[in-house]
């Protein structure tokens, strides 16, 4: 039996972050409360680290590696390096707050690295194997995650929730799986592309098994009916790690179901198209009509983020590579916007007080001004209002749907958008239009005031501008 | 030289980069500061804009002043400015009107006066923006960012129901433009381009044109308003804050109308001509319906916000019976009165409603009401500002030698010559106009000290003369004298007229 | 310095305007005597140069004038230009106009001199009221000879609308009285009522002729004599008769015709001058004027002719017959006004243009005089103006008492005055007329003949002889009002005596009136001239005709009625109650409209309101839209119930459904 | 003769069953971790079974992985339980509401 | 009925039932074991379909380990039994009825031809034929990126199982050997000098 030894340089940043994890792990072993700084400072750099390596790697084509389950292409590099950013703000986000809260401990950061790991699994998966894998890499961290606060009893309970429901949409995914392999008698994402192009297989079976799979993605992503985790969770888990939950694991799982939808199983684009649109209906439709009877700000943007998923997906089912750019590009846009809105939170928080209910946000504009100008940002770029880039997001991907000559949905999407808009107003109104019930501007450290306010701008600056980065996202999955 | 300078960048930028500079003058103890930094930056937007109307050419139907650079080269998105002589005369008003707002509230705004300096200034900056703009998307853009510093005008500054009032304003108008929306993304994949002019020469079919032109028509029926979807309007120029209502009257009213100028009928001329009747049908309920509403309101505001959707009724109804009068005689000729005479009335509507939502602000500056029964007799202690009341009062109107006659004349005229019915149900605004402006008048102004707080009264001082004089001295300007304001339209018109004429199949 | 006509018009036109501004804007600056100096001087220079004028194009022949001052605006190839048109009609109506303004601004010195008592203490709005009102009455005169010398109908709407303007502000010039705002505000509605069809007529000009210029339109009258357009789908009008009935819609307003004519007497509660100015003499003659000068239009439309004549002949009558119960001395006259205007409208349609129009300048004059003179009585009187607190006058104010009579001779055609001469001609031409309803008119202006006649000298028996009813404290004090009251009434009076000898010649039977246009079969003028033999034979034959006396038999009955048998008028209202109460309420117009038109346009806004904003689109369509989605949000996250097997369940259906839908399906 | 669709229906009925078990189950959150490894352990009889049907090892290997996964997550399953157990006292799956709407 | 077909039958029926018990029984002990039953059950027909490694893996694995931590935990807990039963019968209709439409769905798909008649029988491996082989070599060949995967996982969950249960109490009392070994005698022992006391 020959053995060749695989090309480990493509692989090149998960190796690199599983031995710094490894690395960060033994010197958090030493190291007493009071200098967890660094393993802060190690997990921040460990990400830059990744980042840097990830670009260097970077490649036009697809290069395959570890016999075939292991694919680089630029999708994977941009939505990695976007990854990294995106835990990186969330570490930097979290740091005071998980330190108030007694979890500042190196199993935070552990875990959110080895998340990472996971997710950048997942999105360089070009096998069913990896992508599972992957998914449980990133699922099981997250798990732990949300229950580290261990004397939260609603903390507790989301992690429970968040625990049942996911393994059971990960035994579902695998059902799917089991189906596929069963008809092309192959795990590879590229075989099965092309036994599945060549027609030679059934395809009852196949969608049978698409359906599986479907679920199995939706659940990560988040997309009605397999929702119903959204809300109890990042509503339950430490801001910190909802901050987490919510944003990079979106990215992964779109990359895999590109992988999976777009890659393998392409050729049954016209099966899924139609189960991912009424998905997306769904999505839309619940997420917007819920958030509005919300009065717990991270509830109403766990609904929101589901509303966005419904947008996304309209990029998706329009299955044309310009609506998986659109897609693509909402996702990254979604996990900035989300980055925000969670990091607002994380701002109005200090040590006792959550300030994740909707009254807390009363005033902001008088108590400080400048703030309540970057949530104000944020919350019509979650509207999808001009000239910020949420806007930019919501026009790509309606523009992917009418592309495929699918007006109404079109229409049902931007109606939605306009209750959705309803509830965003409100926040508004809370910060802009009511008074304060305290006058002292909320307490946070310089690190998260100028990263939170340079989130809120590169959401008006990338508005302003989304062209590159809508370029990137188009030459990301047309290579 | 002048011609060499991005005017319109400028006017577009200039006032959005000075709202920026004024919120940094948010601290109590820079009030000042950040007011003399909004004016002159009005004010530099204003003289900008002068060159606009100077050097234009009332030759050419052409765009001016053109500026194209890339933006989003993903989707064909150009950053591209220019105007020509419907947009022109609008720029103008924006900058104008921004002016006077600003010297409006320059002591009557006392909570956050930097925001609210900077919200005027950057909306001014949008709506010139939203004027200018001769790709859709970059259109869209400035349409519906504009929103949000009115949201917000309306919201902090606003009356004790604002808050819904604001929200009904921004979720109806965001109701309405996503459609347009919807509507520019397909007709982007008919041409691959964003253009506004490239839409213009689309070739669609009629089914799609009558679909593209419904979906524009939620669009500018909410920002007109048009009946039924105008009751936003009361409530909102009602919270707002004097200045908000001015802007929204004055200006944001007419983003609507341009709409249909600018998208409508180029892009959907043989819809158009199909559902005339719903727009003439429409636009008629508006006049009359409406003027009937205003009759009987007790609320100033509300009665001028009323009067207000009549007036906008007249710029819709010249603008669509144009093709009654190009079927009947099968050309074109007599119809370019009904655009020219629309946008004359949008103009004059600027110039009067503003005026009129002044001078309620006047007196709510000094007795906290706008009820109408809270007042009477205010002459006997503002005298001169009861002269002006009473003359933006017969503008209002429609009185010749006023603006406020000129568009409404054009309109009725050339409606005459559609059908003799539609002049007839538009002409009873002369009637109704002056019935209940004048009602208000009378029993606002008129008659005995009616309480000790009118008795208070104290009349206007200089500020808000300098304001509502260089009103009236335009509204009687533009009375007397309208046609440098008509032909600088005329060209842009003609073509459009030409091109709404001869169709799309 | 020789002035050319161009800028002699001009002058004429600007000087008013001049004093307006500067009177209106300057007033506190210039005070009192600056402003009535100013406007005063503006007006009469303008008459000054309306002398000229008149001599110019009149007597040394320069013929029509008409060009354009500047382009007002060009649209869909229509050149709208603001112009003058100056033939003898124009010249004669400028003259009159600034004569009559000058009288009143000299007379208004006196009048207004005290005007701050009229208004309450306190009120700034009386600081400067004396000058505010030489500003408005001088606007009025610019307003009035814009119109009269327009060149086209824009210029000529907006002169019409300018002088309702300034009749409004000066209607409810006493600003805090309600029964004034009220007044002026009635004015203004109704008037507008008229411009609504005035303004159609002008959409119906444009529409056929493609202009608004006047020569243009009249040089193609003719061509469209013959077409005809649908007002609704099976119905031809003749486009002719639609535009000039809509066209007199705007007369039938602005000179008070039924059922247009219900602002007319409450206008009286302005100051007396601009009654004698505006609601007398000019400005509710532009309806006059304007049919006068559409004659070419007119001229080609018997239906309208007959409609115009129709209305004038009820106006003529039955406003007279109001006359007779009034006892506000103002309120009599206006209501003669009233009569006056229906003499002159039936006279239109009778195709005798210029019959009309040379009563509407012998009418200015004695009616401006008649009110002016009720003016110095109710000056003398204090501002009493109840006829039945007055009497025996003559003794304390001989001046005002014998122009009153001249007036009053005058208003009743007594021979030899300028109204007989006018009025006759009237009668006479109406008797000729064949058109539908001339029968009917011609009764009713012989009927007016009588009434005049009983109200004139019923008001002139009441307020100069009998019992003197005044108070004592009134009586003590009375006396002949000052020379600028008492001159204007003088040098109103000579004309109101000879102008018609003076002019019936030339301007009811002779080619005076050049523009006038008037088809040969419908020229009953033409066929009266031809037994014309100059205003001496005129006089003569005045004697042997009918409408002398009725008049004799009217004055009679005052007589009779007020001098001789005083009691006599109270039995006769107690015997005829029913039709003294339909007199009283003249007519129930008011009573109409308040309640059908101004309580109709109420309750329909209202209903609109409630039901249509209020309720259905904003209570059902909008909030209701935002409540169901509200309250459908607050009810399905019940479905989020938070316990896990209801996720699960959800996600099992989830399953179910896309298996159902994608497997099966 | 037994076919590769007599294994994949006991599959499905497995699965099926563990699912049904998770929603039926209102009390004991301990069952519902049985259930989900009952989930995993119908998809692996998938597996095997095509793993033989095919001839492919593949198949087997991927059960392998997912014996590894389960156990896992199984452990952090149950971890959290004690966890949840600590804090809140109970283990009743109808308990479990204080995050909801 | 072949012995293969019966064993078959056999042990899916014992699989079935079991895992019906799982979901039945009140007592979580008793669902363990039957779990532990259906493993094994399972493990048996792995055996028929020539899986020999994964089956032994499995009641090594599962019931070796996973279950006996199943049964710790549940020991541990010391969950009241009987109040755990309440309302179940009131949602088995529904229950039923979801998994047997789900069951159909499922069954008709993965009964039908495809799988059912179209897929031919494989041949026996031949006797030398070593399961455990083939999978070690594709497991460090192929699969080795997936190995180390699954390594990481296994140390992922004990980071987690460790974080999340370890508690450090600052109260509780317990030995450190090592400090009791480095204890020197002037740590423990404190010689005080006190004046005798007066009786009272």
């Amino acid at each position: 039996m020959n053995f060749a030894m695989p090309d480990f340089l493509p692989a090149l940043p998960e190796i690199f972050v599983l031995i710094a994890v490894c690395g960060v792990l033994l010197v958090d072993l030493f190291l007493t409360d009071k200098s967890r700084g660094v393993t802060y400072v190690l997990a921040q750099a460990t990400l830059i680290g990744a980042l840097l390596l990830t670009l260097g790697i970077h490649s036009e084509s697809p290069v395959l590696t570890f016999d075939r389950t292991f694919v680089n292409d630029p999708m994977a590099t941009v939505l990695k390096s976007f990854v990294y950013a995106a835990v990186f703000v969330v570490f930097v986000y979290s740091k005071e707050y998980l330190r108030e809260r007694g979890i500042f401990q190196g199993e935070f950061y552990l875990l959110g690295l080895f998340g990472v790991l996971g997710m950048m699994i997942m999105i360089s998966a070009h096998n069913l194997l990896t992508i599972y894998l992957g998914l449980e890499l990133m699922s099981l961290s997250l798990y732990a995650m949300v229950a580290m606060q261990r004397d939260s009893a609603v903390a507790s309970e989301a992690a429970m929730k968040y625990f049942i429901l996911g393994a059971m949409a990960s035994a579902i995914l695998l059902y799917g799986m089991s189906m596929v392999y069963g008809v092309t008698g192959s795990l590879d994402l590229g075989e099965i592309a092309q036994l599945v192009r060549g027609g030679s297989s059934e395809s009852l079976v196949l969608v049978f098994g698409l359906v599986f799979i479907l679920i199995g993605i939706a659940f990560k992503l988040g997309a009605v009916p397999f929702h119903m985790w959204i809300p109890d969770v990042y509503h339950g888990s430490p801001t910190a790690v909802t901050l987490f939950i919510s944003t990079a694991p979106k990215l992964a799982a779109f990359a895999i179901l590109i992988r999976l939808l777009g890659e393998g199983l392409g050729a049954l684009q016209v099966h899924w198209a139609d189960m991912v649109t009424v998905l997306a209906v769904l999505s839309i439709a619940v997420g917007n009509v819920f958030a509005i009877a919300q009065t717990n700000i991270k509830r109403m943007l766990a609904y929101s983020g589901i509303a966005h998923v419904g947008f996304l997906l309209l990029g998706v089912l329009a299955a044309t590579p310009e609506g998986y750019a659109a897609a693509m590009f909402y996702a990254i846009v979604y996990v900035i916007m989300t980055l925000g809105g969670f990091g607002m939170v994380v701002y109005l928080s200090r040590k006792g007080f959550e300030g994740d209910r909707l009254e807390d946000f009363k005033g902001l504009n008088e108590r400080s001004p400048w703030f309540a100008f970057i949530m104000l940002v944020l919350l019509f770029s979650m509207a999808g209002v001009p000239p910020f880039l949420g806007f930019w997001a919501k026009l790509a991907v309606i523009q992917a749907v009418i592309a495929v000559d699918m007006m109404w949905l079109a229409i049902v999407a931007v109606l939605f958008s306009v209750i959705g808009a309803f509830f965003y107003l409100r926040v508004v109104k809370l910060m802009y239009f009511d008074k304060p019930e305290e006058s002292a501007a909320p307490e946070a450290t310089r690190d998260l005031q100028v990263l939170l306010s340079a989130n809120g701008l590169a959401v008006l600056g990338l508005g302003l501008f989304p062209g590159g980065l809508m370029a990137v996202c188009l030459a990301a999955i047309t290579g | 030289m002048l011609a060499d300078l991005p005017l319109l960048s400028l006017v577009v930028w200039l006032p959005i980069v000075g709202g920026l500079m004024v919120l940094a003058f948010s601290g109590e103890k820079s009030v000042l500061e950040a007011k003399a930094v909004g004016l002159i930056t009005a004010l530099l937007t204003f003289i900008a804009s002068i060159p606009l109307f100077t050097l234009f050419d009332t030759g050419t139907s052409a765009m001016q002043f053109q500026e194209l650079a890339p933006w989003i080269e993903r989707f064909g998105i150009y950053y591209h400015l220019g105007v020509d002589g419907i947009s022109m005369p609008l720029i103008l008003l924006t900058t104008f009107t921004t002016v006077l707002v600003i010297i409006a509230g320059w002591e009557v705004i006392t909570f956050k006066p930097a925001q609210y300096l900077a919200s005027f200034l950057i909306l001014e900056g949008l709506m010139n923006g939203a004027f200018a703009a001769l790709d859709a998307a970059l259109f869209y853009v400035f349409w519906e960012a504009l929103l949000i510093p009115m949201f917000i005008v309306i919201g902090i500054w606003g009356g004790p129901r604002r808050v819904y009032a604001t929200i009904k304003f921004f979720l109806y108008t965001f109701l309405g433009s996503v459609f347009m929306l919807v509507a520019l993304l397909w007709l982007y994949f008919q041409g691959g381009s964003f253009s506004i002019l490239d839409f213009h020469h689309l070739q669609i079919g009629i089914e799609a044109q009558i679909l593209i032109f419904l979906a524009f028509l939620i669009a500018f029926a909410v920002k007109v308003p048009m009946w039924p979807v105008h009751t936003w309007l009361p409530d909102a120029h009602v919270e707002a804050p004097t200045g908000g209502s001015v802007i929204l009257a004055a200006i944001m009213l007419k983003l609507g109308a341009y709409g249909f100028l600018r998208f409508s009928l180029p892009i959907t001329p043989d819809a158009s001509a199909a559902l005339d009747w719903l727009m003439i049908g429409l636009s008629l309920v508006a006049i009359v319906y409406i003027g009937f509403v205003a009759l009987v309101q007790q609320d100033m505001k509300k009665l001028i916000a009323y009067s207000s959707i009549s007036h906008m009724g007249f710029v819709t109804l010249g603008f669509f019976v144009i093709f009654a009068i190009v079927r009947s005689s099968g050309s074109t000729a007599g119809a370019a009165m009904g655009l020219e005479g629309g946008m004359v009335q949008m103009i004059s509507h600027g110039l009067v409603s503003g005026a009129m939502f002044l001078c309620v602000g006047v007196m709510y500056d000094r007795l906290h009401s706008r009820e109408i029964g809270d007042y009477g007799g205010v002459v006997n202690t503002m005298p001169a500002f009861a002269g002006f009341m009473v003359l933006f009062a017969m503008a209002n109107a429609g009185l010749p030698g006023t603006s406020g006659f000129v568009g409404e004349f054009m309109v009725i005229l050339t409606a005459f010559k559609a059908n003799f019915w539609y002049a007839f149900l538009a002409a009873t605004t002369l009637i109704l106009g002056a019935a209940y402006t004048l009602w208000m008048v009378k029993r606002v102004i008129f008659g005995q000290v009616a309480n000790a707080g009118v008795a208070a009264l104290k009349d206007i001082n200089g500020r808000e003369a300098l304001v509502l004089g260089t009103l009236a001295f335009l509204v009687l300007l533009l009375g007397i004298w309208p046609a440098p304001l008509v032909d600088v339209m005329h060209a842009t018109v003609g073509n459009l007229l030409d091109h709404v004429a001869a169709g799309k199949l | 310095m020789q002035l050319t006509i161009e800028e002699l018009n001009i002058a004429i036109v600007l000087a008013p305007l001049f004093g307006a501004i500067v009177a209106g804007l300057f007033g506190r600056t210039i005070g009192r005597e600056g402003a009535h100096w100013v406007t005063t001087l503006g007006v009469a220079v303008s008459f000054a140069l309306s002398l000229i004028l008149f001599k110019q194009v009149v007597f040394d022949g320069i013929g029509p004038i008409n060009y354009s001052v500047y382009t007002w605006m060009v649209s869909d190839g229509v050149r709208f230009e603001i112009g003058f048109l100056v033939d003898n009609l124009t010249a004669m109506m400028v003259t009159v106009v600034t004569f009559v303004s000058l009288m009143v601004h000299i007379y208004t010195i006196g009048y207004m001199a005290d005007d701050e008592h009229n208004w309450p203490e306190g009120s700034r709005a009386g600081e400067a009221s004396y000058q505010r009102f030489f500003s408005y009455i001088s606007l009025f005169t610019f307003s009035m000879l814009m119109l009269v010398m327009a060149n086209n109908f824009l210029q000529l709407f907006f002169g019409w609308e300018a002088v309702g303007l300034v009749s409004y502000l000066l209607i409810g010039f006493w600003s805090t009285r309600e029964s004034a705002i009220y007044a002026n505000l009635k004015a203004f509605l109704v008037n507008r009522v008229g411009d609504f069809g005035f303004l159609l007529g002008i959409g119906a000009v444009l529409m056929y002729f493609n202009t608004l210029d006047y020569s243009a339109v009249f040089a193609t009258a003719d061509l469209h004599r013959d077409l005809t357009m649908e007002i609704w789908p099976g119905s031809e009008w003749s486009v002719i008769s639609v535009i000039c009935i809509l066209l007199f819609i705007g007369a039938m307003g602005k000179s008070a015709q039924v059922p247009l004519h219900v602002w007319l007497p409450d206008s009286m509660e302005g100051p007396t001058p601009i009654s004698a100015l505006i609601h007398a003499a000019t400005m509710v003659t532009a309806g006059i004027f304007m049919v006068a000068r559409m004659s070419p239009l007119f001229e080609y439309s018997e239906a309208a002719l007959s409609f115009i004549m129709v209305i004038g002949a009820i106006t003529a009558l039955f406003m007279g017959f109001l006359g007779i119960v009034q006892h506000d001395i103002k309120r009599v006259v206006a209501y003669s006004t009233l009569s006056q205007l229906g003499y002159m409208t039936v006279a239109l349609g009778a195709s005798a243009y210029a019959a009309s129009v040379f009563h509407l300048m012998t009418h200015a004059f004695f009616k401006a005089l008649l009110f002016l003179a009720a003016g110095s009585v109710i000056i003398a009187m204090h501002h009493v103006q109840d006829m039945r607190q007055m009497g025996g006058l003559r003794k304390y104010m001989p001046i005002t008492w014998i122009t009153s009579l001249i007036g009053s001779l005058a208003l009743i055609g007594a021979p030899g005055f300028a109204g007989f001469y006018s009025k006759d001609s009237i009668i006479e031409a109406v008797a000729l007329s064949e058109l539908p309803g001339s029968g009917f008119a011609y009764f009713a202006v012989l009927a007016g003949v009588f009434v005049t006649a009983l109200y004139s000298f019923r008001m002139y028996f009441l307020v100069f002889h009998g019992k003197e009813r005044m108070d004592e404290h009134t009586r003590k004090h009375l006396h002949e009002t000052p020379h600028v009251v008492t001159v204007p009434l003088v040098l109103l009076a000579i004309p109101s005596v000879v102008i018609g000898w003076v002019f019936v010649d030339s301007m009811v039977f002779g080619t005076f009136f050049d523009g006038i246009f008037v088809l040969p079969e419908h020229d009953v003028l033409a066929k009266l001239g031809e037994g014309f033999t100059g205003a001496w034979g005129m006089l003569l034959h005045g004697f042997v005709t009918l409408p002398l006396w009725l008049a004799a038999a009217g004055v009679g009955t005052a007589w009779f009625l007020y001098m001789k048998r005083p009691d006599l008028p109270e039995k006769i209202q107690a015997r005829f109650a029913p039709l003294h109460a339909i007199l009283e309420r003249k007519y129930g117009f008011d009573q109409f409209n308040d309640w059908f038109f101004a309580g109709g346009s109420r309750g329909i806004g209202r209903t609109l309101w409630r039901y249509g904003d209020v309720t259905v689109i904003d209570g059902l369509l909008v909030n209701g839209t935002a409540r169901s989605v509200n309250w459908a949000a607050g009810v399905l996250r019940n479905l989020q119930s938070g316990f896990l097997y209801h996720y699960a369940f959800a996600m099992i259906i989830g399953l179910l459904l896309l298996l159902g839908i994608f497997v099966l399906g | 003769m037994i076919t590769l669709s007599h294994y994949l229906t006991v599959g499905a009925i497995l699965f099926c069953l563990s699912m049904a078990g998770v929603f039926l189950n209102r009390k004991n959150m301990i069952v519902l971790l049985m259930c989900i490894e009952l989930m995993l352990l119908a998809v692996n009889i998938n597996f095997i079974a095509f793993s033989h049907f095919l001839g492919d090892t593949a198949g087997q290997v991927f059960v392998f992985f997912i014996l590894t996964v389960a156990a896992a997550e199984a452990a952090i399953g149950l971890a959290i339980l004690v966890v949840l157990f600590r804090s809140r006292g109970t283990i009743n799956v109808g308990d479990l509401d204080s995050l909801k709407g | 009925m072949t012995f293969e077909a019966l064993i078959f039958y056999a042990l899916s029926a014992l699989l079935v039932l079991a895992a019906t018990a799982v979901i039945t029984v009140r007592n979580p002990v008793h669902a363990a074991m039957f779990l532990v039953l259906s493993f094994v059950a399972s493990s048996g027909l792995w055996l028929t379909l020539e899986a020999e490694f994964l089956a032994i893996a499995l009641v090594l694995v599962y019931v070796g380990a996973v279950m006996v931590l199943f049964l710790f935990v549940v020991m541990m807990l010391d969950i009241n039994i009987v109040a755990l039963r309440e309302g179940f019968n009131r949602y088995l209709p529904w229950g039923a009825l979801v998994a047997g439409l789900l069951i159909g769905i499922m069954a008709m798909v993965v009964g039908g031809d495809y799988f059912g008649t179209q897929m031919g029988i494989p041949e026996p491996k031949p006797a030398d034929y070593s399961n455990t082989g083939a999978l070690g070599i594709l497991l460090y060949t192929t699969y080795v990126y997936p190995f180390e995967i699954a390594a990481v996982i296994l140390l992922v969950a004990i980071i987690a199982a460790i974080t999340l249960t370890m508690r450090r109490r600052p109260n509780v009392k317990f030995q450190d050997v090592a400090k009791q070994v480095a204890a020197r005698r002037g740590e423990r022992v404190r010689l005080v000098s006190m004046e005798a006391e007066e009786r009272k």
